[in-house]
């Protein structure tokens, strides 16, 4: 039985799944992902993370407001809109203020929707979202919301950050773009248009393709028809198997050039590449994690890879979610006072483990953070992925990537 | 002759106490409910067993009344939904006064439109052919949902705001106690629609249809216009657990088209049996419960699910509502108390052998998943150490001993069966 | 020019992968007359195994082991559970296979976890055998067509010159038969399914080092089998043949093309609109034959069940 | 002079290449009870499965009371009066009998494929099952499901069924096949019961039965009829004791 749930058995099964709570001093943070099915991996390794920074920043530290601690409660959303919903609903009946989800934009739009109508009405218990990976741009422009902060960069921000660096590159002549048919794939390819298109004019993106999520069985056409494109360089936002499938038919195809992704690390993906992926995949994102900026961050990993010898730092943003939590709470001084604690978000400035300064912005709720470039190699891993002996390497950085970019968003503050 | 009169004359045509009766008491559980779990968590998932049951009745009138395996049976619903939630959004755009309560009412509509689009080729046939081509359409409609953004809404779906429309006697369904109440209705509703349409020419048709197509042909129905006719009441009902669906959850996403959740309705109704009109409704319980509060407590409850399922294939192809309805001659008989002792002699080591089992299981993957050095964990209230040898020996220990004595009474309880079951019963 | 030839090599090498999956499936189909929703779980045990053994004793004894032990596993399954359901008719069967699916995924996780697996290539046949234009084509993927050929030739002398496979011919077309004449029909039931989910294992050892092996491999699959065997009939292995093949250079090449649906709204004489986003039909502007490559096969099929009820080359009603 | 209720004009069948049926011509009056016998393989059910439309014909005509029944199914052939009953006994086995008879009723009964009435409240309609089930003699197994009963009743049920739509032509395929003599005579009893008025075309092996019956007999070899005529005269008829009659009658002693 999961060590987080501390309902009985018997009690759950009578629908009384209310607030039972055994532990009425912890302040609970309700973790939404997928903990069952074939995303579960994604979903337990990010509890684990959170569990961990949780115990060692927070709780080891004497908790916040003077002893209160941090509980992380998990409820499995089987990659479920509306499962994501119910559980929401179980969480808030359980007293539960802060809710932390991020894989899957469709949930996340799905989440802050109802936690929008939620707070509307029942203004007198408040909920708050903590989106650590989430990256549909929409969510901190037109979808923009009080109760909903991004601790990642948006997808926007990270195309910024790795089209500067391709800008850089005078080689690069032809860029293949290809995504996932779905919003965030598109996202993907509308910004590394336009921001190719204003950095680098003479670079001709000479494909520019959406392949349905999660059904392709066999990616050697796309890229057979890459290579025959005579593409120097492919972009592509893929994730999971869809990564893989795709990265492993380019190179077998005996594509020479970089592959630049945004997720093609970690939860098996970093072994499955090995040796093969070395020199050609890179990968954007923030955190640094190889090699590591100070003692402290490398202790941390060694901690970790301690207690979770399987496991790996793959979403180390949710470092920062914790810690920025503690210090909202200890600004406003209360732990219910939902409004006070997002007023102590805005503009607050974090001096993050990994090394990075992270401002939240307060007119969008975006952080605002370094973007790393980071290249799939086996030297200077330190902290390897998979055990694999392979790890995203920083290369490059791109400082406060985005910390003037314009939104759209129009908050509504209560 | 006056045998046949007198026949028919206990046999008023007018409702009777006996046939109103379960409606009557379900009426009354539905108004009780609320009162007894009154968390909003509760009446959520209340809510979503109410809409489950009328999607599960609605496919076993396919599945169970017309024998026709569908595998793309979600469409319909999410169709039906997915109106529902843009015509919620006219109404909060131009102002249009309609009352929330009526929405549903749109979602059958369009269930059922989509219905005898698709039917008009798909029920030519019944048997793989019509499994299959449901199947290709289900697919096709899926993938149009990611593909066709500006009705869909793509990966994150379309939401909207059901306290928008006309107050309904001064509700506006803020909460989900009034959408709860709503919800009961229309469950009620359609429950006793989709009764009453199974007592139906059409509806007697169609259980003669799924037995022997060519008999129903010579005896001047067309079994296609049967099937026809079935599946397009089928998507009516379907569209109306849509309509619910988008008033519950105020949003829909392509996961309401997909054949994943054809899939699980096919498993929800079996579950609870096709062969009577209530099955499904045990089933949509039993998986909502399954699949929101098990999974509150085991990682593996898809594992648990699975292997029910394959059980109750295996073993009880009649579903749950068979199991209760293989008691009614015992009962009618009056040789139901003959049961209980080998029940409790045989039944309470069985569970007792499986919990441990599942505890087996629990320690086995909590031992390989947790952090190294934590070897804590609690398996039904009972905190111990996975590192100690102790609870890998009590579950299997406990496991082989229940099921000892399980197989050694099981013979008794086969006996006493057969007996309860035989017109003199125990007398003999 | 170039990319056609290859897009024609990899739609081969799809092909016969399916072609694997859908033979054993085909046999079973229209021998027993279900429709096993766990064929393709068979070929996701098929890489996992193989993966297993690999790490000890490197691929080629995964190549050989593993299709054996999947098949055994296959006819476990039929004479333990699919018998006991098999009185109760045809769709308690298919319930049976559906939960068998979710046990079997379940099971995966279970023992190897959620992520994908490393199962590569052995590295003998890791390298490019030859280039089209400036595409490699790679020597697995050559190992892979010679391997799929060879399960179809020995499938076509065992079913054509043995006797075991003249029992099976004639059950294929009258199932009831074949009893009458005293042959043991549980076991040749028993052995079909064995045969077949070996196939299916052998399919997901070879495949699973291309297509990736993780936990979703199985349901990726799943429906486009059922698919690939309606088409081309029920019980005819030439159609599964024809129809594998079809459906894999068909995906192929939707996959490879670039042709726009703008360009049929521009023939149907449509202006294209200014303002895109205001536009009902902006998504079929911008849409792409690559986009819907992967449902092209169920339109298909929708068409010719509508048109032709037992496929292409079927003889007996689906 | 009325149509035929029954007329098959150069009626032909091929299965491949072989032919089964090879140019059947035969008229059937209102009110007649006939009775088609031949040897075993000689296409008899097939006759039937091509006048009901079961089987589309090859060549040649059917006319039910003189309307051609080219192309029409057998709904609709039924729906213009033609009933039948099957050789391998075909009911609907997991309805009830009373179910059954009621469902052979309704569209006689004009309730087409109505969905908002409700079938236990038309009386109508239970009375007029209950009368076919005491016809039948099957009262006593009203509730019980189709499937459980006797081979014999099931058989009796199959009657039922093909004549409760009230059809005026009722077609019999073997409806004493693997009956023992005590339940052949009941079937025998019950069929002369039930088609009073109406015409009546059989298959039938049981000569007794046939020469019981019928009031005029066709003989079908090889898929041609090489006699038509009342029992005496098809007996008496040489080519007829030569092809079929002469072994079957010693086959009966």
């Amino acid at each position: 039985m999961r060590k987080t749930v501390k309902l009985g058995l018997g009690a759950a099964l009578a629908l009384t799944v209310s607030a039972s709570s055994l532990f009425a001093e912890n302040i609970k943070i309700a973790f939404i992902e997928p903990l069952s099915g074939f995303m579960a991996g994604t979903g337990t390794s990010g509890l684990h993370q959170y569990e961990f920074a949780a115990e060692t920043l927070v709780n080891a530290n004497g908790g916040v407001l003077g002893g209160d601690m941090f509980e992380i409660v998990a409820f499995d959303n089987k990659l479920s809109g509306k499962e994501s919903l119910v559980q929401l609903q179980v969480a808030i009946d359980q007293g539960i203020r802060f809710v932390a989800q991020g894989n899957s934009s469709g949930i996340a739009h799905a989440l802050i929707d109802a936690i929008n109508k939620h707070n509307k009405r029942n203004p007198d218990d408040l909920v708050m979202f903590l989106n650590y990976s989430a990256v549909d741009p929409a969510l901190t422009n037109d979808k923009c919301s009080f109760w909903h902060f991004r601790f990642d960069a948006n997808a926007d921000f990270k195309m910024d950050a790795l089209t500067d660096v391709m800008a850089e590159n005078e080689d690069l002549k032809k860029v293949y773009i290809i995504g996932q048919d779905y919003s965030f794939g598109k996202a993907v390819a509308a910004a590394a248009v336009s921001d190719l298109g204003n950095k680098r004019p003479d670079i001709e993106v000479v494909g520019n393709e959406l392949h349905p999520i999660i059904k392709v069985k066999d990616f050697t056409p796309y890229a057979r028809k890459i290579i025959a494109s005579e593409a120097d360089a492919v972009i592509t936002g893929n994730w999971g198997a869809d990564m893989v499938g795709l990265g492993k038919a380019i190179l077998d195809s005996g594509f020479e050039g970089p592959i630049y992704t945004y997720y093609a690390a970690a939860d098996g993906i970093t072994a499955t590449f090995g040796e093969a992926g070395k020199g050609s995949l890179y990968l954007v994102g923030t955190d640094q994690l190889n090699p590591p900026v100070s003692d402290r961050a490398a202790d941390y990993i060694t901690a970790y890879k301690t207690k979770y010898p399987d496991g790996d730092i793959n979403q180390a943003r949710i470092v920062n979610v914790v810690e920025m939590l503690a210090k909202a709470i200890n600004e406003a001084g209360s732990a219910t006072d939902i409004v006070a604690i997002a007023n102590a978000f805005e503009g607050m400035e974090h001096d993050s483990i990994w090394g990075s300064k992270i401002v939240m912005r307060a007119k969008d709720h975006q952080a605002i953070q370094d973007i790393h470039i980071s290249e799939h190699t086996d030297e200077g891993a330190v902290f390897d992925y998979d055990n694999s002996g392979y790890a995203p390497v920083v290369k490059s950085t791109v400082k406060m990537a985005g910390a003037d970019s314009a939104t759209t968003c129009d908050m509504k503050r209560p | 002759m006056s045998d046949t009169t007198q026949k028919t004359a206990v046999r008023p045509t007018g409702v009777t106490m006996s046939m109103a009766l379960p409606w009557l008491i379900a009426g009354a559980f539905l108004l009780v409910m609320p009162y007894v779990f009154t968390s909003n968590s509760a009446i959520t998932i209340m809510n979503q067993m109410a809409i489950t049951i009328i999607f599960a009745l609605s496919y076993n009138m396919l599945l169970g009344q017309a024998g026709m395996l569908s595998f793309g049976h979600a469409v319909y619903m999410g169709v039906g939904g997915f109106m529902c939630v843009h015509i919620m959004n006219y109404v909060e755009d131009y102002s249009i006064p309609l009352p929330l309560p009526l929405l549903p009412l749109f979602g059958g509509l369009f269930g059922l439109g989509l219905a005898t689009i698709v039917g008009s080729f798909s029920t030519r046939r019944a048997g793989t052919v019509f499994a299959m081509i449901s199947l290709g359409v289900g697919e096709l409609i899926a993938a149009c949902s990611i593909i066709i953004v500006a009705f869909f809404g793509g990966e994150e779906g379309v939401s909207g705001d059901r306290t928008m429309g006309l107050p309904f006697f001064g509700n506006e369904f803020l909460q989900q106690i009034d959408v709860y109440y709503l919800i009961s209705f229309w469950v009620m509703l359609s429950a006793l629609l989709m009764f009453l349409f199974s007592r139906t020419p059409v509806g007697r048709m169609a259980n003669a249809v799924r037995d022997n197509p060519e008999r129903a042909e010579f005896l001047g129905y067309s079994a296609r216009w049967v099937r026809y006719y079935s599946f397009c009441a089928a998507g009516f009902f379907a569209g109306i657990a849509g309509g619910l669906f988008a008033i519950s959850y105020e949003i829909l996403t392509a996961e309401n088209l997909g054949l994943l959740l054809s899939g699980e309705i096919l498993l929800i109704t079996f579950l609870g049996g096709v062969g009577f009109f209530f099955g499904p409704i045990i089933g949509a319980i039993v998986f909502t419960l399954l699949q929101t509060v098990l999974s509150l407590q085991t990682e593996l409850w898809q594992l648990y699910v699975g292997a029910l399922f394959v059980a109750t294939v295996m073993f009880f192809p009649g579903g749950l509502a068979g199991v209760l309805m293989m008691h009614v001659p015992a009962i009618r008989l009056g040789n139901a108390k003959l049961l209980v002792v080998p029940y409790i002699k045989t039944l309470i080591p069985a569970t007792i052998g499986i919990l441990a089992i599942s505890g087996f299981i629990e320690i086995l993957f909590y031992s390989r998943h947790a952090p190294v050095g934590e070897t804590e964990m609690t398996v039904f209230w009972t905190d111990i150490d996975t590192a100690s040898i102790v609870p890998w020996i009590v579950t299997v220990g406990l496991a082989l001993v229940c099921f000892w004595i399980t197989k050694r009474n099981a013979p008794e309880l086969v006996e006493t069966w057969h007996r309860a079951n035989a017109i003199d019963g125990g007398k003999a | 020019m170039e990319l056609i030839l290859v897009n024609l090599i990899d739609g081969l090498v799809y092909g016969l992968l399916l072609f694997m999956l859908s033979a054993g499936l085909t046999l079973i189909f229209s021998m027993m007359g279900v429709l096993n929703f766990a064929h393709a779980s068979f070929y996701m045990l098929g890489a996992y195994f193989a993966y297993q053994i690999s790490t000890y004793m490197g691929f080629w004894m995964g190549l050989l082991i593993a299709p054996v032990v999947v098949g055994i596993a296959g006819a476990g399954v039929e004479r333990y559970g699919l018998r006991r359901v098999h009185q109760y008719g045809h769709v308690p069967e298919l319930i049976f296979t559906f939960g068998l699916a979710l046990l079997i995924e379940e099971f995966v996780q279970f023992i190897w976890g959620n992520s994908q697996l490393p199962y590569n290539e052995p590295a003998i046949l890791d390298f490019a055998l030859f280039s089209i234009g400036s595409n490699d084509i790679a020597a697995y993927k050559v190992f892979m067509i010679f391997v799929s050929i060879g399960i179809f030739l020995a499938l076509l002398y065992v079913l054509t010159r043995t006797r075991v496979g003249m029992v099976i011919q004639a059950a294929l077309s009258y199932p009831r038969t074949v009893e009458n004449l005293g042959h043991n029909v549980p076991l040749v039931f028993m052995g079909v399914f064995g045969v077949g989910t070996g196939l299916a294992g052998l399919a997901g050892v070879i495949a699973g080092p291309q297509l990736g092996t993780f936990p979703g491999m199985a349901i990726l699959l799943g429906s486009i089998v059922f698919v690939t065997i309606v088409i081309g009939g029920l019980g005819s292995l030439w159609g599964a043949l024809v129809a594998s093949l079809l459906i894999g250079w068909m995906t192929t090449f939707a996959a490879s093309s670039s042709f726009q649906f703008a360009d049929i709204l521009l023939a149907l004489g449509m202006e294209k609109p200014a303002e895109m986003s205001e536009s009902a039909l902006r998504d079929l502007w911008t849409l792409t034959l690559p986009q819907i490559g992967p449902i092209l096969p169920y339109m298909l099929m929708v068409l010719v069940l509508v048109v032709r009820p037992y496929g292409l080359f079927g003889k007996r009603d689906a | 002079m009325t149509a035929a209720a029954l007329e098959l004009d150069g009626l032909r069948k091929s299965f491949g290449k072989t032919e089964i049926i090879r140019g059947v011509n035969l008229s059937i009056a209102p009110g007649e009870r006939h009775a088609i016998i031949g040897p075993n393989g000689a296409g008899k059910s097939t006759l039937f499965n091509l006048i009901t439309g079961r089987f589309p014909n090859s060549g040649g005509k059917v006319s039910l009371h003189g309307n051609d029944l080219a192309g029409k199914a057998p709904f609709e052939i039924n729906r213009m009066g033609l009933s039948r009953s099957f050789q391998i006994t075909n009911i609907f086995p997991k309805m009830s009998v009373f179910e059954n008879v009621r469902c052979s009723l309704l569209w006689s009964k004009g309730y087409k494929y109505s969905f908002w009435t409700m079938v236990s409240k038309s009386q109508d309609l239970t009375d007029a099952a209950d009368a076919i089930l005491e016809q039948i003699n099957l009262t006593a197994r009203r509730d019980l499901p189709a499937g459980v009963l006797s081979y014999a009743e099931q058989r009796a049920l199959e009657i039922g069924i093909t004549m409760a739509g009230g059809a005026d032509v009722i077609m019999l395929d073997e409806p004493t096949a693997g009956m023992s003599h005590s339940e052949t005579d009941y079937i025998v009893d019950l069929i002369r019961k039930v088609t009073e008025n109406k015409t009546l075309i059989m298959v039938e092996h049981d000569m007794g039965v046939v020469f019981g019956l019928a009031d005029y007999i066709s003989v079908l070899v090889y898929g041609e009829i090489i006699a038509t005529g009342r029992p005496e005269e098809v007996r008496a008829n040489p080519k007829v004791q030569e092809a079929y009659l002469g072994a079957a009658l010693e086959e009966e002693h």
